[in-house]
């Protein structure tokens, strides 16, 4: 799960991580008004959840009332990425003489929690791991103590030569690695953090991402969730145990299993069709979900043909059938469906089919040859 | 031979009592894996079948020895049932939940570590070694005993995988399922490790898919220690970019996790990757002179 | 530092752990309105910071109106081991079917914290431990993880048979681990818990106790203390950097380290003399300390003779000279001093005192002989 | 020989601006012992003496090629100095400060064990092995050469014993102060097997204190693994019961801590227990036969 930037700002400052003043802002006269507030020069910034704001200039110094007003009624209603920005972060301009990039995340490979820092802040940092990776100090924590006060100064000293700052940074890393695990982050970036003017370190910028799976404890973080309406539909579907993901093509896909989802995306690719979605219905067999599913894939209106591709383990295929004929008898279905079924009860769910008009085949690379072929017939 | 378990595992079950747990506790059994107990807080003195239940996890160990155990407990309450395990002396614990905070796997590691507990999962299908034992949610039928090691970050992929091999006539030592989750327990090095080292095993499988580098790590292995012939698959290949992955993720990987990259990895690692999965079977068998 | 027991079942209750209704009273008067508000019958309960107040009469149930004002007049002012009990708590009887002893602890042999448990609640459990040390289960908590749920239920599984009983006890044990790490504690001990009438678990009486080393980092802990007027001195001592102790002798030593401190006070005795206090300096050298220490012993009228043992280290002689003029200098000391310097510049400090009149010797059993001497002729 | 530091060892001193490690720095750097660094943050590049000050102990280590450490950092920092030292590699830990917090050393001894690092103290002298190397801040002059090992739990009755040992000619092969708090790093069960394994060394003397039951375990490891003689003195015979003592200590300890119980335990391990500090030496003497 993504936030917004003023809403990490946020977290950072209730951990007395030091953010700028700073005002959200849903209009021009929004904006105005915290300009009033904060006194000018101020910085009008998009508030979208994806990368690259910078680039599409939605960040912009303001001196003067009348930038302000341009700034904010040229980024206000910006399209960033597919994203259109209908709230702009009006920040006090800060001073500063130099710009770091720290952050935290979790390595697959060492399977611990990561330190980055850098002093190349204020850039997109996977250039500079790609340009200048000596540039990015990392520093692996030990889950059973935490980031300790004596690596958290072994870090700032990367960074920092004055021990005033030194002192300052460990404490703000300390907090930093605090928070992250307070709230079952995935990610805590500030870049840049910067030493301002008066000499103190300030986050100017930050981005937080959670770990969907510890969601479940963590309220205050899923309060600050603001879902797109593509990503409404996805979590909607998690809450009823399926992952979602749409797609532009029109053969919808309904499969147990990540791995599988993909390789059946990829062969109806191979095939010369196009996926409308990747659709995961999980590990637990249970009838409930494949009606849930069919709803789901049904109401894209994209959708010419449905192939189900389905390899019982824990998920018993005659669960999958049943399920298939409950959605079938409560909605009108008027296109295609395309049942592959092997592994656990397999056989009995192929009997259960067999009362259907549904077409059945024996492997995946059928299944998507013949839901292409039907999806090509169908109106 | 073959690798982590064989018909000397004794299995235990945490988790027996609820839907999957006495589901899968019985399949395992009529697969012929020697399942010695199961686990259930309240429910000790119960049979699930003819599975006797017990309170905790160093109740069932003291009580029929098991060196391995499988859990099937909900997301909040795995990363303890994990701990309880180990700290009962369990050697090899498969972790079939799904949804796992990360934070608690990681938090978990060190300890494991410590107590040179082996982990498989979370988020996975389990293992088999056909022929002696199944721990796991696999569909047992499709598995046939051989000579090809796999091992796969995906669960149903697996199967279809096993089936594609089986039907060929190309059975298995061991088939690894490894879970998908960004942390988890054995991963394909140590397996890459074991199979290398295990007489049964003349040719390995590996299934992977986008994201993270784990794929990109495997083909260095490979290429350093691995003598037997491996051919592999990447999930993936057309999914869309940027789900499920954030910045920091492709920086520590230095690496943006792509199929393109993992392709590019195994090939320069002499490892062929087949682009369908029925691909797979005719690969191992050039690789195999048949 | 010791708590009463009012102050420990507060502290649970702010753990969520489910205490008896009480209220803390300091008259007869209080007791009767207390009862009043939680309806008879009602226990009344002495609040000293003594163990063995059962045994003493401290503890008395009250089932009518009568009973209860001579209880709580009994119990008011009544001595236990030497303190006098100025407060009780009057709480709601409780009407219960079991007893059990948990604590936590630590343990210097496996250098963790340990818990405890035993279904012989409710009698001195150092009895249980002498007579029937089975019935005592110990379990050792690894520091980096922490109690952990399964541990916490195989300790309930020791004591109940019921599901529902394991799983609040869990809860409970779970509970008291995090209030005995986050409040620095040492000791931690509900005795008895109790399984009530309706059959859910109770702490009916409570102790704790705490590290002293941490109490700089537990203010809320520190604003419980309850000194006594002995412990008050002891506790102003430490505040100066000094280790004291009042006892009933007549000789006042002064000397660095606790264990060269406990060696004076032997020698003392083995060559027929009295200590009147312990006293340690402590490790570091600083002439004020010396004056403190000087003033501390020479408040005590009992105090015939002065015997300062020092054997320097990190503390170092002449400074400790130096001190011992300097307290000279600023007070009428009347009474004999025998000073004993060995180690770091012992030379130097000797040099220094020679200038006094003050008796200097060359070992410890040198030092008790003439001190004990020189108390004799002291009127 | 001799036990844990002799002329080989490297030793840096973690908080060597300030008062105290500044002056006991020069201290053990007079009296021969390698002192090949400092560690202040903020102060790299400055000297003390002609002793080098590093910001970490990383750095210092990388420059210096340290193998111990001695801490004299306030307590509320000396739990991280050790994890910093124990990090950075560093074998042997010597924690001087007094007054850390017990459960900063309860959390720190997993860590510790996990890297193999030796840790003594904290609330210690230190330690000594005469005419090699002193790290503690013990009296260097009042040590001699020799074949006895002493260890004990108080810091200046230390110095009496080793006062009393080298005036009556009996010099030593290590002296150390394990520290008197109720969780410490080494002690005497460690030491008696270094001992009991250090050709230097013909006789141990063993100093305790009343509180805990150290000196009962001490007794039965005696009775059970120490070949060469051991004597014992137990400051506090005379001490008031109940100070400093919950009831929980004893009950773990499975006694009350008095010096009347560790008195007996020593007898029936067949350790003499001198009364007075003077006797330590002529009870030595006695059971070396001179």
């Amino acid at each position: 799960m993504k936030i917004h930037e003023y809403q990490a700002k946020q977290i950072f400052a209730d951990y007395e991580i030091p953010v700028s003043d700073e005002i959200l802002c849903h209009s021009v006269k929004d904006v105005e008004k915290a300009a009033e507030k904060l006194g000018l020069p101020v910085v009008v910034k998009a508030q979208v959840l994806a990368g690259g704001r910078g680039k599409a200039g939605g960040v912009k110094l303001a001196k003067t009332k009348e930038e302000l007003v341009n700034a904010a009624n040229q980024i206000l209603g910006m399209d960033i990425k597919g994203y259109t920005v209908e709230k702009v972060l009006t920040a006090k301009a800060i001073s500063f003489t130099d710009e770091f990039y720290v952050g935290l995340t979790i390595d697959r490979n060492t399977k611990s929690v990561v330190f980055m820092a850098s002093s190349e802040g204020g850039v997109e940092i996977e250039e500079v791991a790609k340009d200048n990776p000596d540039a990015i100090h990392k520093f692996v924590i030990d889950a059973e103590i935490g980031l300790m006060p004596f690596q958290a100064r072994q870090i700032a000293f990367k960074l920092f030569d004055d021990i005033k700052l030194v002192r300052q940074g460990a404490d703000l890393f300390e907090k930093l690695y605090r928070l992250f695990i307070d709230t079952d982050a995935s990610l805590a970036e500030i870049n840049p953090l910067v030493i301002t003017a008066e000499g103190n370190l300030m986050a100017l910028d930050g981005k937080m991402n959670f770990d969907d799976n510890a969601l479940f404890r963590q309220p205050e973080v899923l309060e600050m969730r603001e879902p797109t309406e593509d990503e409404k539909t996805e979590i909607e579907a998690k809450e009823k145990g399926l992952s979602f993901i749409k797609l532009d093509g029109n053969i919808g896909c309904m499969v147990n299993g990540a791995g599988l989802a993909m390789a059946t995306m990829d062969i109806i690719k191979i095939y010369g069709g196009e996926p409308a979605n990747f659709l995961d219905i999980g590990g637990s067999s249970n009838p409930q979900k494949v009606i849930d599913a069919m709803n789901l894939l049904l109401a894209d209106k994209n959708v010419k043909a449905v192939m189900i591709n389905i390899f019982g383990g824990i998920t018993r295929c005659d669960d999958v059938a049943k399920g298939i004929i409950s959605a079938l008898e409560q909605m009108d279905v008027k296109i295609p469906i395309v049942v592959r079924l092997s592994g656990t009860n397999a056989a009995e769910g192929l009997e259960i089919l067999k009362k259907t008009n549904l077409v059945t085949v024996a492997s995946m690379g059928e299944a998507a040859e013949k839901a292409i072929e039907m999806a090509g017939q169908t109106v | 031979m073959s690798i982590l378990i064989n018909s000397d595992t004794r299995l235990i079950v945490q988790g027996i009592t609820g839907r999957d747990g006495s589901f899968h506790a019985q399949k395992m059994k009529e697969y012929g894996t020697n399942v010695v107990g199961g686990v259930s807080p309240g429910k000790a003195g119960q049979k699930v079948g003819d599975i006797p239940v017990f309170n905790t996890v160093k109740d069932a160990v003291a009580a029929t020895k098991a060196n391995a155990t499988i859990i099937f407990v909900p997301p909040k309450f795995a990363a303890d049932a994990v701990y309880e395990a180990s700290e009962a002396g369990v050697e090899l614990v498969i972790t079939i939940t799904e949804g796992v905070p990360t934070l608690d796997m990681v938090k978990l590691m060190p300890y494991l570590k410590k107590n040179g507990t082996k982990v498989i999962g979370p988020n996975c299908p389990g293992l088999v070694t056909p022929g002696e034992a199944l721990a796991g949610i696999l569909p047992g039928n499709i598995f046939k005993k051989g000579n090809v090691g796999l091992m796969s970050r995906s669960g149903t992929l697996t199967y279809e995988m096993v089936n594609q091999l089986t039907t060929n006539g190309l059975g298995q030592s061991t088939c690894v399922g490894i879970g998908g989750d960004p942390v988890a327990g054995l991963y394909y090095e140590e397996l890459l490790e074991m199979f290398e080292n295990d007489p049964q095993t003349d040719a390995i499988v590996l299934i992977g898919e986008i994201g993270g580098d784990a794929e990109e790590r495997a083909a260095k292995y490979i290429k350093e220690k691995v003598t037997k012939p491996v051919v592999a698959f990447i999930a993936g290949q057309t999914a869309p970019p940027g789900k499920r992955m954030g910045h920091a993720g492709a920086i520590i990987s230095s690496g943006s996790g792509t199929a393109a990259e993992k392709i590019k990895a195994f090939e320069e690692a002499g490892v062929p990757v087949a682009k369908k999965p029925t691909e797979i079977p005719v690969l191992i068998k050039e690789r195999l002179g048949k």
